[in-house]
């Protein structure tokens, strides 16, 4: 029964990333919010595999990790670079290519 | 596996679908579309420096193919005829799981009768050509698009499967587009082009369907399977298949309801016409329907639709040719017409299959005739093609007005020219059955019959009759407005394109009866198309022929009266409201251009230069619709991340809901 | 689960072609690091070549064993190397080898397709200076490799933590690539970000998909998941959200709609020998992994998935056809295109045959040729500033008004990859089609086969369009122009290659594609 | 319903709405006073606004070393399990882990020809 608490808790984490995404104007926090959903899967990764007597979704949480931790280093070099030309973070300021 | 197939089939059935692999002369047959194709390629990359020789290359290639294929005639001749269907494997095509497409030809008596045709009159047109294009800067690449597609059409005819036929069946759509879009400096033509290419578009998607639903039936698409296993297939899928293909037909050959492309075509070089929209690629249709002949037997529905086809685009040809100005036009619509004739007669079944071949063999040689003969006559008077501004042509070009008055006898179908064996025939065709068919589509026929000899009449009266309508230069009184015409020094045409008009003249006058002894041709095709017995049609044989030729009398008659008695005005007079109708092609144009053409056409310059007014005037349209859905969709593209995220999102939620939604 | 390691066998031989492309990544790095800058893009170049030429052959050394086995699994089972895993890598090693040439081609005044130094604020003064001092972002070609070598592990994945992994090389090196254009710097700059962050969401979608089925079945690997399917009762609705969820990352990745968006603003936006590359590699590598997983993990539950995936792929043929028409840049439009393709791939994919997999195989080799060679022509088209100087491609419809009969080489082969993309006989692309359709048709999904036919047919006018503008429009009154004056850029020849090794393939694989069509037949089986 | 995860899609649900809804009332409910710093990206307390120092240049330092940073603060993620495990994974072990840090060094090496360490 207490596992299933950790489950809910990624699922919320999982929704409000998500969220997050989906309503912050500002990319470095939207792409936090891509970061927190990434990190909810992990606490399900580490929840099952602590349900299933397994450690290969440990294993996995730490892979995630690091890709994650390569996933900012490229994020902020583009994020970082398109505030220097625009002067705006904003990812709603991002509007040339439409249509 | 497909052997197997034909083994188990009864000996018995109507069409003979046993084929031999080919041997000794015959395993040549890849040389037919070779010479062609190996002509075009030299023309097209040896470049400016063939411009000097590449003309008489490809009258060589042409020729080349027309006696390797009157050798396999010979050959074909000297088997059994229960032998004459022969296949030679080229080699495997598209291996893919179960469907395994091999690349073959089957040479057999209607194949066989195409290449002739397509080779023989290709040549003539070939030769025509060089002096028609004499002046032609592009003159070499003209004959290399030529060459190519006698190269594709032949592919068509000599293909032993489906996928092969759609091969050379796009084949010859994308050639005769490059082709009537050959003088493309001038809009209109790359228009025309354009027209031609959406309404064969449409065809092709008929014919891919049609392919799609053999596959899911047969698990092929030759010929030898398809054909040969209709006896286990359900009516309603051989009924969908034959609509389809019947789509496929209408769009290669001007029926109705995508008719109105030919007319514009004729915007390309006459020799374009003659060979493509007159002898050859229009009647691929037709082709296509004897070809599946198994299929249409055995879906009733779908044969009576073909009729209809036939039918209705018959007399709107002929009423639209009665209406035009335009000499190539006139033509054109009389193609329309007389394709209609093949239609109909493939549409009546295995009694129809071999009399609708007839007429288009017949029909491919007074219809090429004609159409060189009206090239003939604009080469004389400087392009024009308004026949108001032609008349007494007679005296000036007396070769052009002998082969043109033989094409215009065999068209009318007077004994003993060839027109009259071939039309005669399907109008009695026309008249066996039971029930309210006979009356109705012979009464069309005999009628078109009728309508036939008055516009066909009309065009000759109108160019080779009457009073002078043209600005001679010094007899014209100033002032008046024929003075304000390009003055016109009518002349005969040199002698590379007489000799052509020459043959055709004399094909139009002696091949129909010359076939006709002793049914030698049906006999021919038998092996093909089924043998039939006789059946006697509602009316006397002897009733149809004289009414046939009372009404060709009267038409003949009537255009005389109106066109070479009386004076033609050079204006074009209001007229009923039938004539107005007609010169418009009876709104038919109006309404595919609404349809399919004009939004496209428009759609491209708006899109191009952005004048967006002229998309909001062409309101209504398959295309108009299809661009507004465009339009709808494109505006989801916002061009802000956080509506693609959201997008995506909702995709997802949709996602797990349908999934989830099927264990629920 | 303490006790008793033992070191997996790893059979290096099987892994020589992924190898071969990541170490020449590694080796790209180094190179970046110690070769002085006069020379390191000629070396870079010739080490990237020789990479893929050498994954290419190690693929076909590979490829008789893979045949007569059937396939091996590698690494304890992340790595599975069958047919279609060594076909798609044999597939993704030879266009990024024709790619490259694309990629590394300069104009005759030595500017490549890349900013001269990426950091540098578009406008700025430094960007100037740089662009003076000839300076040139050579990391291009170990990013290349890099992505390369996620692509050919993509499809090879055994487990799913391997193919997220996988997923991560690939997309990574790609998101920066996009950014990298010399001109259109802000264009540029945006679709990255674009497709940084679409694509960080869907891979956080497809990594709780993992979890989700890791929770469901216990374990990551295929085989795993796919025994689970049939076996664990209870935890469906778990499973088949896993499975989705996992669905949207790969449909991400191949662009189909819903998930589509990413795709023509990134395509435009790139550099376009990228967007070439990423057209035809990146394809190829998603629809390899997303083959595998349909035909491995999902068969037991296909029911529960054919109405989606059927709505998916119907509207990913209707979304990229409709709105290809209404598009005014060539980029653009082939990027619509490309979405357009994507559905009609699809249908080979859900077919759930193995003629299914031929196609798709056949199919995606097909269409990154063409994308290769099409997006290569799309380089040269440049427009030409009032002094003369060569400015960015011309990219506008209107600007490729009479381009048949200015430069007519280059016309006819646009108008030959063109005509391949609609599927006209005796091109690779209507092989390709009847291919993919037929094994629709045979896997009973005989309405997306028509729905593909009648969005096909559809599509052709789009393509014409080009065609017809190319060769039958006169080039507009001046006023009419919305661009600068076009030419067509002479380059050191390397895009020339490319273009014509595109159209040799384009033809050849589509008058005599048996050879490869057998080749690939051979290759339709996965193992478990 | 003895499934125990129908409840947590139940519960995925749930959290959904009340993420939204959460951010939703927020918006709707919430005064809304953005002022510039609000809306600026928060960099590392530097000036936000990038001065035209070097001619648009424009001082990476910070982000140079938040990335390596980031990138050798990982690797430390898989040494910690090769060293609990160190004896058990032998030889093996030893040798993947070499390879790893050998990889590691590689972008490490470019950083540092590249002038990545050089604060000045």
């Amino acid at each position: 029964m207490s596992l299933t608490n950790y489950l809910v808790l990624a699922s919320l984490l999982f929704a409000i990333g998500a969220s997050t995404v989906l309503l912050r104007r500002n990319a470095i926090v939207v792409f936090m919010g891509v970061e927190l959903m990434l990190n909810a899967t992990n606490l399900l990764l580490v929840t099952f595999a602590r349900m299933h007597g397994d450690l290969s979704g440990q294993v996995i949480a730490f892979f995630v990790m690091v890709v994650a931790a390569a996933e900012v280093v490229i994020g902020l070099a583009i994020i970082v670079q398109i505030f220097r030309t625009r002067r705006s973070a904003s990812v709603d300021d991002v509007n040339l290519l439409k249509s | 596996m497909t052997s197997s197939i034909a083994t188990h089939l009864p000996a018995a059935v109507a069409f003979s679908t046993a084929s031999v692999p080919a041997e000794g002369l015959l395993s040549l047959a890849w040389l037919l579309v070779a010479l062609p194709l190996a002509g075009a390629a030299t023309l097209l990359l040896v470049g400016r420096r063939a411009d000097a020789w590449g003309h008489w290359l490809g009258v060589l290639a042409s020729a080349a193919s027309f006696l390797v294929g009157f050798a396999m005639f010979i050959a074909l001749l000297g088997r059994p005829a229960d032998d004459r269907i022969v296949n030679l494997h080229l080699f495997d095509w598209i291996p893919a799981g179960n469907l395994n497409v091999e690349a073959g030809l089957q040479i057999d008596p209607l194949s066989l009768t195409f290449v002739l045709l397509v080779t023989f009159v290709g040549t003539l047109i070939h030769i025509y050509s060089v002096a028609y294009m004499e002046h032609d800067v592009d003159r070499r690449r003209f004959f290399a698009y030529l060459n190519l597609f006698v190269a594709a059409m032949l592919v068509l005819v000599l293909a032993d499967s489906y996928l092969l036929l759609f091969v050379g069946w796009e084949g010859v759509g994308l050639v005769s587009y490059l082709l009537i879009g050959f003088w493309f400096q001038s809009t209109a033509n790359a228009v025309a082009a354009k027209k031609a290419f959406i309404a064969n578009r449409i065809g092709d998607l008929g014919l891919l369907i049609a392919l799609m639903l053999m596959f899911a039936t047969y698990g092929a698409v030759d010929f030898t399977t398809v054909l040969g296993g209709v006896d286990g297939v359900s009516q309603g899928t051989l009924t969908a298949i034959g609509l389809m293909l019947l789509l496929a037909a209408c769009g290669k050959s001007a029926q109705f309801p995508l008719q109105s492309w030919l007319g514009d075509a004729m915007a390309g070089p006459t020799p374009v016409s003659a060979l493509i929209h007159a002898a050859t690629m229009v009647t691929a249709g037709v082709y296509l329907i004897v070809r599946s002949g198994p299929i249409f037997d055995g879906a009733p529905d779908a044969q009576l639709v073909v009729v209809i086809v036939g039918a209705i685009t018959l007399i709107f040809g002929a009423i639209i040719g009665c209406a035009k100005d335009d000499i190539k036009k006139a033509l054109a619509a009389s193609t329309m017409s007389q394709i209609g004739y093949m239609i109909l007669a493939a549409g009546l079944g295995p009694i129809g299959y071999a009399l609708a071949i007839f007429h288009l063999v017949t029909h491919g040689f007074f219809k090429a005739g004609l159409f060189l003969g009206a090239g003939s006559v604009m080469h004389g008077m400087g392009d024009q093609v308004n026949m108001r501004q032609f008349g007494a042509l007679r005296t000036y070009m007396k070769a052009t007005y002998i082969t043109f008055a033989f094409g215009w006898l065999a068209i009318l179908g007077v004994p003993p020219f060839s027109g009259f064996w071939s039309k005669d025939k399907i109008i009695e065709a026309a008249f066996v059955g039971e029930g309210w068919r006979p009356w109705v589509f012979g009464t069309v026929a005999l009628l078109g019959a009728g309508l036939t000899a008055f516009y066909m009449s009309r065009v000759f009266f109108m160019t080779f009759f009457g009073a002078k309508r043209w600005n001679d230069g010094h007899k014209t009184r100033p002032g008046t407005a024929l003075s304000k015409q390009p003055v016109q020094h009518p002349h005969e045409s040199p002698r590379l394109m007489v000799w052509p008009m020459i043959v055709l003249a004399i094909g139009s006058a002696a091949l129909g009866g010359l076939l006709s002894i002793g049914n030698v041709f049906q006999t021919w095709l038998e092996p093909v198309t089924g043998h039939v017995e006789e059946h006697e049609p509602v009316l006397a044989v002897w009733l149809i022929m004289t009414l046939t030729l009372a009404l060709v009398a009267a038409g003949l008659w009537l255009a005389y009266v109106q066109y070479a008695k009386a004076p033609v005005p050079v204006v074009v007079p209001v007229g009923s409201v039938l004539t107005r109708a007609a010169r418009k092609d009876l709104y038919q144009d109006d309404v595919n251009d609404a349809l399919l053409v004009e939004p496209g056409k428009y759609l491209t310059r708006s899109l191009v230069y952005g004048d967006r007014q002229v998309v909001d005037g062409a309101v209504g349209g398959l295309g108009h619709i299809m661009v507004r859905l465009g339009e709808v969709v494109r505006r989801s593209q916002t061009g802000y991340v956080r509506s693609y995220a959201a997008m995506m999102t909702v995709g997802l939620v949709a996602l797990v809901a349908v999934v989830l939604a099927t264990r629920i | 689960m303490t006790g008793g390691f033992t070191a997996p066998q790893i059979d290096w031989a099987q892994l020589a072609p992924i190898i071969i492309v990541l170490g020449a990544g590694v080796v790209g790095v180094l190179v970046e690091a110690f070769v002085p800058r006069g020379v390191r893009r000629n070396v870079q170049l010739a080490l990237t070549l020789l990479a893929s030429a050498g994954a290419l052959i190690a693929v076909a050394a590979l490829w008789s064993g893979v045949r007569e086995t059937g396939g091996t699994s590698v690494v304890g089972g992340s790595i599975l190397l069958d047919g279609p895993a060594l076909v798609i890598q044999g597939v993704v090693a030879a266009l990024t080898l024709i790619a490259l040439l694309v990629v590394a081609d300069r104009t005759e005044t030595g500017e490549s397709a890349f900013a001269p130094a990426a950091a540098a604020v578009p406008g700025s003064d430094y960007e100037q200076l740089a662009r003076r001092a000839g300076l040139e972002q050579t990391e291009v070609f170990p990013l290349i490799m890099f992505a390369a070598g996620g692509m050919m592990i993509f499809p090879a994945a055994g487990d799913l933590l391997t193919m997220f992994v996988a997923l991560e090389v690939l997309s990574l090196p790609l998101y920066l690539l996009s950014g990298l254009a010399r001109r259109r710097r802000l264009l540029s700059q945006e679709a990255a970000m674009k497709y940084f962050l679409l694509g960080a969401f869907a891979s956080a979608f497809f990594l709780f998909g993992v979890g989700l089925l890791y929770g469901f079945a216990g374990s990551v690997r295929l085989d795993a998941i796919a025994e689970a399917t049939t076996t664990v009762v209870g935890l469906d609705p778990l499973m088949l959200a896993g499975v989705a969820m996992l669905l949207v990352g790969l449909l991400f990745k191949i662009g189909a709609v819903p998930f589509h968006s990413w795709t023509p603003d990134v395509y435009q936006g790139a550099p376009t020998p990228i967007t070439g590359f990423m057209a035809a590699c990146t394809k190829a590598a998603a629809f390899g992994a997303l083959l595998r997983v349909v035909y491995v993990v999902v068969p037991s539950i296909v029911w529960d998935l054919r109405p989606a995936l059927w709505a998916v792929v119907i509207l990913t043929m209707a979304v990229g056809t409709l709105v290809a028409l209404v598009q005014t840049d060539v980029k653009r439009i082939l990027a619509y295109s490309a979405i357009a393709h994507t559905g009609f791939i699809l249908t080979g994919v859900v077919a759930l045959t193995s003629s299914g997999i031929t196609s798709v195989l056949f199919y995606v080799l097909a269409y990154g040729a063409a994308s290769i060679g099409i997006f290569a022509i799309v380089t040269l088209v440049r427009e030409v500033g009032p002094d003369g100087v060569v400015l960015g491609e011309a990219t506008h419809l209107s600007q490729w008004t009479g381009l048949g009969r200015s430069n007519p080489w280059l016309a006819v082969t646009f108008s030959l990859f063109l005509l391949s993309f609609a599927g006209i006989p005796l091109t690779a692309g209507f092989i390709a089609k009847f291919t993919a359709f037929s094994a629709a048709v045979e896997g009973g999904a005989t309405p997306l086969a028509i729905a593909g036919a009648v969005a096909s047919a559809i599509a052709v006018f789009f393509y014409v369009r080009i065609i017809v503008l190319m060769f039958f429009t006169d080039a507009p009154r001046a006023g009419d122009r919305t661009g600068a004056e076009v030419t067509v850029v002479k380059s050191e020849g390397l895009t020339t290659v490319a273009i014509a090794l595109t159209a040799l393939l384009t033809v050849l694989l589509g008058v005599f594609p048996s050879p490869v069509l057998d080749l690939m037949a051979q290759a339709a089986k996965f193992i478990p | 319903m003895t499934n125990p995860y129908v409840p947590i899609l139940v519960m995925m649900g749930v959290a959904g709405v009340m993420a939204l809804g959460g951010v939703a009332a927020s918006a709707i409910i919430g005064p809304k006073r953005y002022n510039r710093a609000k809306l600026e990206a928060y960099e590392c307390g530097i000036q936000p606004t990038p001065h035209a120092v070097g001619g648009g240049r424009f001082p990476i330092k910070y982000y140079l070393v938040a990335m390596t940073f980031i990138i050798f603060d990982i690797e430390v993620v898989f040494l910690y399990p090769w060293a609990v495990n160190f004896t058990e994974l032998a030889m093996f072990g030893l040798v993947a882990m070499m390879g790893f840090l050998f990889l590691i060094t590689v972008p490490f090496v470019y950083e540092w020809r590249r002038g990545g360490f050089e604060w000045e």
